[in-house]
């Protein structure tokens, strides 16, 4: 994937995102305060303006530019978390103008430990990283396999899946849902549903869909 | 929804327009950021403390921003964090040279956004150093959850570390006050009526006639448990002994108290609700060496009120009785 | 009817008592009445202000006894004039020999019991003067008619009387400088929500989901006329105007303004009002001196706001500026 | 009349007050603030605990005491001018034990005086004084005119009546209803409405009704 092929990806999920806002708001409104799905449609909107409209030819540079804008744009939680898994992928691609499916597990595991390290969450807390760490873990999985690009990615994003159901199943102890204690359970997570929303987009992105 | 805006959009921004307006001789605003600062900052020497979180709880934090309290307070989106870039703004206004401490209400979004900010200020060279207020009760705590939210008791952190750092204490000295403050805060709060975020146009719940909410933030969301409307003594007096139960207070020991109105509260009921609380304390042998009865950490248009009990020792009398001058809290200078 | 109060019945007398528990550092209550008086007045030598009215106003009066604005404050029963023997008391405890001023608000029923009050006081050997305060221009005036009522505008003679007497000024000069302040002061106001006089259980009127009322008192009585909700720029814009002109103000005067909330209405939204309210002025070269956002007379949990506009000299200026220390207003001692 | 006689009379008073409080404090609502009537029955409730249980001999200290029990517990506009009348005419009877009907049309001389001293009104106001002034005069006439006491009475009655009627057709100029200005119009005004009921109870408990 060069340039033009991140920039799609990118414009993919800023698509994605904000045919989801509404349903995202929804799912926030039940356990936290209803703002998840607008403020990833702002910061994906800044990202288009501000990174996709002119952009760099180093995939280190974009990455990183799209994490600070979605820091300074998003607010709340997923601001400073999604911001950070950009800005950690930013780094480990830095120089480069080219990434291949062999790269994707380190860029994954960096931006899970940026999410980890900022937000002090572990799996089972019902947050993003329920959708995240699964997925990961059926890329490596795939890819230890020989899958071919498109069904790895079909089954991190199978896994993912997976992850956002699962989160209706517990209760919430790190943001806002955890002020809810047993209320938060039966309520899918909305950063969980996101992450999910994104790695779809990858798959589609790659699968030329 | 009916509200004195003039669009959803600006809410903000006028509100930010309207307050350094009010008041340039205490506090002006960066240009091109929503951070609020000392009119005459920074002051060379003196540790900075900057606050801030969602908008929707005036005066908080802007209120708050002058001699003797806060350097910088950085404004969000109404209920939503402000984001790091902002916050980092308000450092650097803020930094007079002796370091940083930021006033962190408890709330992921806040945490994460600040201590971001924290970290682009120390890569520039500045101290940085932070506290996180979670004086909520109504929220249960253990070290797996989120812990408790920030409120109202936010405010008296404001006070005292300000008053501890006009006072001339260093980063360090400042940071243990606030965290004496912190150990030693706890509020819990009540509605009457929800609130509406503007840009959501509806209440975030709703109340029956005679219906109140127990347990409530200070974003609009549901509290606790919801129960009858009982007089005003009962209500205060359910609030503060579970303030008091977990600060677990003993006779002999002294106290300030903060009961703070929610946004809509009149203050004929806040003094009932006073009298209420200070009736309850005196029973238990509490003595209260102040009290502030006010608006001060709202929620809007939201009805109803929060309690609050600070356990005192000598240290924080003295700064507690510092002078300030801020538009929303100013006492003897 | 949903408020924080214990019974109807009680509400003046808890808040009052709230009050004082509140502030001790500032005032006390003369046990037996409804008399808010100074901590430790009378003040030997020193001119005594009383003022107060029907409760329902807070943090009026009582909120303004202390340094530097009134000596005792008197409390009736919701929004009824006390009666002369209570305003006697307050006469009593204010007196510090140097003769009592009377800040009375201009109702028929305040202005006759606070007059009995003084001839009782006069009869005993205390010297005493009034003055009545009619700042509100949504009411027109007329000698033929009770003319216009006293509404927030009363706030700032307090405190510039209050600032000359503390300052040492005789009852004759006291008297000459609040009747200055209300010769130059003008209000208006609205609501956004009506309240509820907890004996009366409902309402004093009701209006729309997008309706408000233009031109209210501070009595829960319906105002001048109804209106669409518009944008708070145009509210406070004609709410200005209003004030301007009745004033007959001129560029390059300078003017010190009240933005007073109603009972109900978050600083958000004053600040915005503020904003406003700072943009008509000074596009028309009116120079803003001093500002107070806040509530300060209020009408129990009314949702509105009034804006009030004093033309200054350099003699208000600096009295305005002199230090107060009370519940509900306090500036640099 | 004697001292058991204005007991009498002044329980009359308290009892039609009572039964009309929610009455005058409608007609208040309409053009005031609505508290008329309760603050009357209020101050008479507090004239008969305090001044009617333990009555002086001296007529002129029972009125005496009347006025300062309404003045103190009354309140409002009311308070001070049906005290201010009552004082007025206690002053006016000081050391009698016995008063007669031609006593009368020089105390609602002074009472009259005393509430336009005090309230600075005069007829066609819209306020009590268009209750009482007419009823002075009309009583002027009848006893000119020779009638017997209760007849006399009467024509104060009738003409208090027409007051309150002509109240109905002004503009209020004193009083809280003034802020309505013409708004006032068509509402008969609730101090005349009362003053009407003292007169009339005056007049029937002379007629030992
Ligand atoms: N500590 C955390 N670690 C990882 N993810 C988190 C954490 N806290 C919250 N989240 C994620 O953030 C989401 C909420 O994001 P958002 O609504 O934008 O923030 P806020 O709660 O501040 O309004 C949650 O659904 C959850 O997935
Ligand atoms: N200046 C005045 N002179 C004579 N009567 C007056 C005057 N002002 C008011 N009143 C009378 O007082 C009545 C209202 O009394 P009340 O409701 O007890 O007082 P308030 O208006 O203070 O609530 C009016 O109906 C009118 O008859
Ligand atoms: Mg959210
Ligand atoms: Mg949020
Ligand atoms: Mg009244
Ligand atoms: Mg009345």
């Amino acid at each position: 994937m060069d340039v033009n092929g991140l920039v799609q990806l990118l414009n993919n999920i800023a698509k994605v995102l904000h045919e989801q806002a509404d349903f995202l708001s929804e799912l926030d409104n039940a356990i936290g305060d209803g703002d998840h799905g607008h403020n990833m449609d702002k910061g994906f909107k800044a990202v288009q303006e501000r990174v996709l409209s002119n952009p760099d030819p180093d995939l280190g540079k974009i990455l990183q530019k799209v994490g600070m804008t979605l820091i300074s744009t998003v607010g709340g939680a997923a601001g400073p978390l999604y911001g950070t898994a950009f800005l950690r992928m930013g780094s480990q691609l830095a120089g480069k103008q080219e990434v291949t499916l062999q790269d994707l597990p380190k860029l994954m595991e960096v931006a899970i430990a940026g999410i980890q390290q900022r937000g002090k969450a572990v799996r089972g807390e019902k947050t993003m990283l329920d959708a995240l760490i699964p997925a990961k873990e059926a890329l490596d999985a795939a890819l230890a396999a020989g899958k071919p690009a498109v069904e790895a990615l079909s089954d991190a994003v199978a896994a993912a899946a997976e992850g956002v159901e699962y989160t209706k199943t517990i209760k919430a102890t790190k943001g806002r849902a955890s002020y809810l204690g047993e209320r938060s359970i039966g309520h899918q997570d909305p950063g969980a549903t996101s992450s999910y929303f994104m790695i779809r987009a990858l798959r589609d992105t790659v699968a030329g869909a | 929804m009916k509200k004195l805006i003039n669009a959803v959009e600006s809410v903000v921004d006028d509100m930010l327009d309207g307050l350094v307006a009010a008041y340039p001789q205490y506090v002006r605003r960066i240009p091109g950021t929503n951070v609020i600062t000392r009119a005459g900052g920074p002051t060379p020497g003196k540790v900075g403390l900057v606050s801030g979180g969602g908008s929707g709880h005036e005066p908080a934090h802007g209120g708050f921003v002058g001699y003797g309290m806060l350097d910088s307070a950085v404004a969000g989106a109404v209920f939503t964090s402000p984001t790091p870039d902002q916050v980092f703004e308000g450092i650097k206004a803020a930094n007079g040279g002796a370091g940083v401490l930021l006033i962190i209400k408890n709330y992921t979004g806040d945490v994460m956004n600040f201590e971001m900010a924290g970290e682009m200020a120390q890569a520039e060279g500045i101290e940085v150093a932070s506290v996180v207020v979670n004086d909520d009760v109504a929220v249960e705590n253990s070290t797996w959850t989120t812990g408790r939210r920030g409120i109202a008791g936010t405010v008296l952190v404001h006070k005292i570390a300000g008053a501890k750092a006009q006072a001339g204490g260093t980063l360090q000295e400042v940071k243990a006050v606030a965290e004496k403050v912190i150990a030693n805060v706890r509020s819990m709060g009540m509605a009457l009526t929800p609130c509406t975020v503007p840009a959501a146009g509806k209440p975030g719940f709703e109340l029956g006639e005679n219906e109140v909410e127990i347990g409530i933030g200070i974003h609009g969301e549901p509290g606790t448990h919801r129960e009858p409307l009982r007089p005003a003594k009962e209500i205060a007096e359910h609030l503060t002994q579970k303030v008091v139960d977990d600060l677990q207070l003993k006779a002999g020991e002294e106290v300030a108290v903060l009961i703070n109105g929610m946004g809509a509260t009149p203050l004929m009921e806040l003094f009932i609700v006073n009298k209420a609380v200070h009736d309850f304390l005196k029973a238990r042998g509490i003595k209260i060496y102040r009290t502030i009865v006010g608006e001060f950490m709202t929620s809007l248009e939201m009805a109803g009120c929060s309690v609050t009990v600070l356990r005192l020792d000598d240290e924080l009398k003295e700064l507690l009785d510092y002078p300030a001058e801020t538009p929303a809290f100013r006492q003897g200078r």
